[in-house]
């Protein structure tokens, strides 16, 4: 096997063409792109290769790279993942789907137990350069265990880096560099923003793993956001705007790692802190991220960190999801409240 | 160290091993084989005659009453996959799976079951629900998205249908070994797709529940396909039903087509669940003739010309065959059944059509017997959003 | 089968007698008194019965009360779950054991999207009175794997109740009063204190689920710690005094749900907050804490919420958790940081 | 709705069905029954005689080279083994499972690979690890505690040693893969114990490496307990070695004290591996001589005659024997590899019985391929502390 990529950064974007195209495409080009540049990629979940996944995430890599770099697995995603650790033991990249975030639960052994010690334990000799691509997140009308979004559990565990992105530029290479980072990477997908669109030409190059984004500058408060949740805080930005609030939107993008840079400095110049997304509050992500900012922007912040979240309680059914879900209504309740304050 | 050299060899050589001598052990137990080598036992042939050399089939499900019943269970089952297929294509379902096709399997896992027997169905068996008598409105609540299961699960001793695959086994152990530890004579049934025999939780419930003996039936929907993951990708056993043989208990292979066979092995294993004798796991195989829910495309995956040959298996056509061969059933009979389920599907319809009553109350209800304060506070705060 | 204990409460203490016990001891003592109150309840897990469970928490429950009673299982903690939670379905109220942390997470799946949902799914009709017992927490020389602290993925999980004892009399109450909840307790147990002793008359009623403790007053800081960090936030208040810091030490006991009220008011006697946990701090539950405080004791704080946690790397070797686990020279470090500020 | 209501019987009855007719399809494939029912292959008998009826083996197997090196490799486990009972008790290991009884597991599982085969071991295989020749110190890293492996696990080719049980075997699936889709004859040995076949993650590895045909030999170590739990609350199953029918691959059930059959089938399914024939389940009967580990008392759970009666079949002794009674073996000779072995457990006291170097940088250096921002600051808050 041939190697055409460095460890740590994909290979640079090549003839551009710029194309309105969805996330979801952005996908499977980065994917494509991956396979293409570096033939220890491989591409293997349930339904990936025939059907090209449930959300035609890996429409034609089969067909174009060959069933030995795309294809089924059995229905078990401990295996799937586990046969990913032992493939990145002989020195291979796998990326795996799993096909909805609640499928992913029954490989979180592999992931906290191996995937994300195996360099740790190893001291460096069996590196894992495996990307696990896990939809999450509601407001598509799914029944149960459809609309989870686990972030929290896996950004607690030390060695995983954890990626999502908000935006079809980002969807692109982050799932490059996820693919070309010498380290696991969780990569969260925003299924709801799949069919989003924007016009760019890929391949595009937008910030490495690691770097937040601001998406929007403002001076009355920091709302700060990722993966789906960044359309709904922008929403509220500019509903905020006619209502007399500026403010700024921070997309984290990386939860780990994390940029306290971007985000203490962000709030710094605010003053104000909102986080906002989709799993239940209590001990979620946003928890860490209004610890960390209450910490750190200590004495410069004018009003509690505030957090809109889904609610504490099994993710609702479709009939009643809009009641659970961050709305921008909620966040500008909530950026009220801390102007109030 | 040398101890792992090779020493100088010291002594005179081994003698010549016999080879002339077969193994005692022959110990490539099974050889990979195709799937499709054994075939299943079935009472019907597939035209609905019976069959050669089928199989024996206890007198009392061949009553004229058992037969009819079992025939107006398929009607049912058909009525209402075909009824609820219309309804979410008409967008009054979130989603729907169909079952069509697997009639005979959701048929005869309703009529197996005893009141007090337990049922654990997948999101595919809502067909096996309705027969089971839970109200469609109920029956469907899920699939419509406006609660996660719409009827009384303790009360119809019937678990929520489960999504999550194969996660529902270890729950029919522990409804089977809670049984047993009781005094009741109850079984629990567990419905599973062939794609879910994969999963680790199907694997750990089916040995748990022969090492505690406990009275749980597993019955496998073999429709040959995970959504796009055919069978030959998802196992390389002989068949589903030889998975028995690894847990030490009896392992039954039926055509799932055939409301009669099923019915039959079903019996059998309920009997003896309820004497003691410990579960069993059965492989139906069976066909999904649909998609795998209305948002599938079958397309990609699989030829037109298969399916048909599945359809000319039919379950019903096979079990009318039999029973208009038998005068058990005649036009008129059978029209009347016709307009019985007429009148079922029209009622699913008016009543489905209708935009569900939902209230945000009820996500806080039923978290914890006692909720939160901090639960009451996020209470509070949607219900004043609502009045706002 | 007959019930003698109400759905909420353990039954009412009898026949008092004071004495030396361990808090392993008293566990066990709980498991036999609940078992005793109310033969609904079975214990169940691996080395259970037999052995007694590696850490004999279960010592002498099958010799007494049978093996219908209290068994040992196969080694498959997805299905010792899932047959717990398929037993409460029938009406039965299981408590199970997790050998060890690390070993609970193959029941993942279970927990959250079976027993974590379950009452909530089936509007109550199927409630789920299920002890989930797993030592965790390090310090005890364990190799890889053996000292876990997962209580954040359970606390970020709605419908589950969390609960962890630091002193011999909560270890017996909390899992009295856990056996006796109707709704699903993970019940963390400290192992390095299970040897830990007190003079107690058994059984002793204590708070419950839901209510946190003042193990010290003290008016310039509040330790929050829970589980096996309490006495090394206590040991550092102690030091502290000599230091001449007057430290309060609030014991958490219940994660989910929440004593805000309690841990509110210490906050704003103090004005100062540091908490104290073993797990990875990065996302770990004492961001949770963190933001609640930060958040409604904002006008008060005159410090920065700070966190004295497990390092955000995979629990270390034997040889090295000394550097990983929160110590009381690093808490008062962090006492002597928020008194400066 | 009437449509589940029983109709008026119409037709005459169903003709009776032939009871005279066996069932064709025998569908209890394997009944219950107990685990000693069939009897395990084997060369030699358990007093190390050829045995009657015995297990056909590869000549060169019995090569004296061949035998003296797997007798070496026996002796290494077993002073490995009773130095490292040593040192647990003296303190110098944190913890220390012993193989006493599975030597001859030990010493085949390493003696069938090549370099460039992948081994997976648990906790109870370090002995494996010294005989693949992996330094006793860096083998014992784990149990002593000063790090999780403290072998080149790339150089050796040697996974870390497996704790959460089960888990290793989708790695094995996936190098077996890897080895597959590179073109590479290269094999992946996965160790197990007998317990860990309860596991989901074993049943998903064993199915995945038959549907993908991978290169992965999957040894189960049945050593009859899984710590106090004895194999008939594991597995209601005949043998361990019918779950591979389950999953359509070959599975093999061999005398797991006699070292030469446990090399023959292991080299038998090395070779159908390396040659594209798949996976293989082998299940190895053997016992667990001491306690699971230097912290359990097995008085709890078992009687002292069940140990006496295994320690009648010791595989060392069982290789002695024949090696005597062929000549290849004499005294001297014994004596000779006896004076090996001491060099090599008092090297392993000399090192292990010193506190080993430990720095707090180690804990930090390969959480990730770059330290996140975050991990440097708690490493410099670490080390300040180390300093002060
Ligand atoms: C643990 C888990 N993984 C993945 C899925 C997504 N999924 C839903 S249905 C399905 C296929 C199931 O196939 P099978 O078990 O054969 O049942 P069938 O749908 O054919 O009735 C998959 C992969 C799931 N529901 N649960
Ligand atoms: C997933 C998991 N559950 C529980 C344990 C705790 N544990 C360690 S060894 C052991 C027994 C294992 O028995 P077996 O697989 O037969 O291997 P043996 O120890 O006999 O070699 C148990 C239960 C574990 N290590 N991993
Ligand atoms: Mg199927
Ligand atoms: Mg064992």
């Amino acid at each position: 096997m041939t190697t055409t990529t460095s460890e740590t950064r994909p290979a640079a974007p090549a003839a551009p063409k710029t194309q309105t195209v969805t996330l979801a495409k952005a996908l499977n080009t980065a994917l494509a792109d991956a396979m293409a540049a570096d033939d220890r990629v491989v591409v293997f979940g349930e339904d990936v290769a025939e059907l090209g996944g449930v959300f035609r995430i890996t429409d034609g890599l089969a067909a174009r790279f060959g069933s030995e770099r795309c294809f089924d697995t059995p229905l078990a995603e401990a295996s799937i993942l586990g046969t990913a650790i032992g493939m990145a033991m002989y020195g291979f990249r796998p990326v795996v789907e799993m096909q909805f975030d609640a499928f992913a639960y029954p490989s979180f052994e592999q992931l906290v137990s191996h995937l994300a010690k195996m360099r740790n334990r190893t001291r460096g000799a069996l590196p894992m350069p495996v990307v696990v691509r896990i939809p999450y997140g509601g407001g598509i009308g799914g029944v149960e265990h459809h609309s989870d979004s686990s972030e929290a559990y896996i950004a607690h565990t030390p060695g995983i880096q954890v990626v999502t992105p908000s935006t079809v530029e980002d969807a692109y290479w982050l799932l490059r560099s996820a693919v070309a980072s010498p380290d696991p990477v969780v990569f969260f997908e925003p299924k709801r923003l799949y069919w989003s669109k924007a016009a760019v030409t890929l391949p595009v190059t937008t910030g490495p793993i690691g770097t937040a984004a601001v998406r929007r500058q403002g001076r009355d408060a920091t709302l700060i956001a990722y993966g789906q949740s960044v359309p709904v805080a922008l929403e509220a930005a500019q509903h905020g705007a006619e209502l007399g609030y500026d403010l700024e939107v921070v997309d984290l993008r990386s939860l780990v790692p994390f940029d306290d840079a971007t985000v203490a400095a962000s709030v710094e110049r605010t003053g104000r802190a909102i986080v906002v997304h989709e799993a239940s509050g209590f001990a979620g992500f946003g928890a860490e991220v209004a610890a960390r900012v209450s910490e750190r922007c200590f004495y410069r912040l004018e009003a509690p960190v505030l957090r809109v979240t889904g609610l504490d309680l099994p993710y609702p059914p479709p009939k009643m999801e809009h009641w659970y879900l961050p709305s921008a209504d909620r966040i500008l309740d909530a950026v009220e409240r801390a102007m109030a304050a | 160290m040398t101890l792992l050299d090779l020493p100088a060899a010291t002594g005179r050589a081994t003698p010549a091993p016999d080879s002339s001598r077969p193994h005692d052990h022959e110990y490539q137990v099974t050889g990979p084989g195709p799937y499709w080598d054994t075939e299943p036992l079935r009472y019907l042939d597939e035209r609905g005659a019976p069959a050669e050399g089928g199989l024996r089939v206890d007198p009392a499900l061949l009553e004229p009453e058992r037969l009819l019943a079992a025939y107006r269970a398929l009607r049912l089952a058909r009525a209402f996959d075909t009824e609820a297929t219309n309804l979410v294509m008409q967008g009054h379902l979130a989603v729907y799976p169909s079952c069509r096709g697997q009639e005979a399997c959701q048929a005869a896992a309703a009529l197996a079951l005893r009141p007090e027997d337990w049922l654990l169905p997948t999101y595919r068996d809502t067909a096996a629900l309705a027969v089971r008598g839970i109200d469609p409105v109920e029956a469907l609540t899920l699939l419509r998205g406006s609660w996660h299961c719409g009827y009384d699960a303790k009360k119809w001793r019937t678990a929520p249908q489960c999504t999550p695959l194969a996660t529902q086994a270890p729950h029919a152990v522990g409804l089977g070994l809670g049984a047993k530890l009781a005094g009741d004579p109850v079984v629990a049934l567990c419905l599973l797709g062939d794609g879910a025999t994969s999963e680790g939780d199907f694997h750990e419930a089916c040995n748990s529940a022969a090492v505690y003996q406990t009275p749980t039936v597993f019955l496998i929907q073999n429709n040959q396909y995970a959504i796009s993951v055919p069978l030959h990708k998802q196992t390389r056993a002989r068949a589903l039903s030889d998975k028995a043989i690894g847990y030490g208990m009896p392992g039954v292979r039926v055509d799932g087509n055939d409301v009669i066979a099923v019915l039959q092995v079903l019996g059998e294993a309920f009997e003896r669940a309820r004497s003691g004798g410990g579960p069993t796991l059965i492989e139906a195989v069976t066909y999904r003739v649909r998609p795998h829910t209305n948002a599938d495309d079958a397309n990609r995956y699989r030829e037109q010309a298969e399916v048909e040959a599945w359809l000319a298996r039919d379950p019903l056509d096979r079990l009318a065959a039999f029973l208009r061969a038998s005068g058990h059933l005649d036009d008129s009979l059978d029209e009347q059944i016709g307009r019985d389920c007429e009148r079922y599907a029209e009622s699913m319809r008016a009543q489905l059509a209708l935009e569900p009553d939902v209230a945000p109350a009820e996500m806080f209800e039923h978290v914890y017997a006692v909720p939160t304060r901090q639960l009451a506070e996020q209470r509070a705060m949607v219900e004043a959003g609502e009045d706002a």
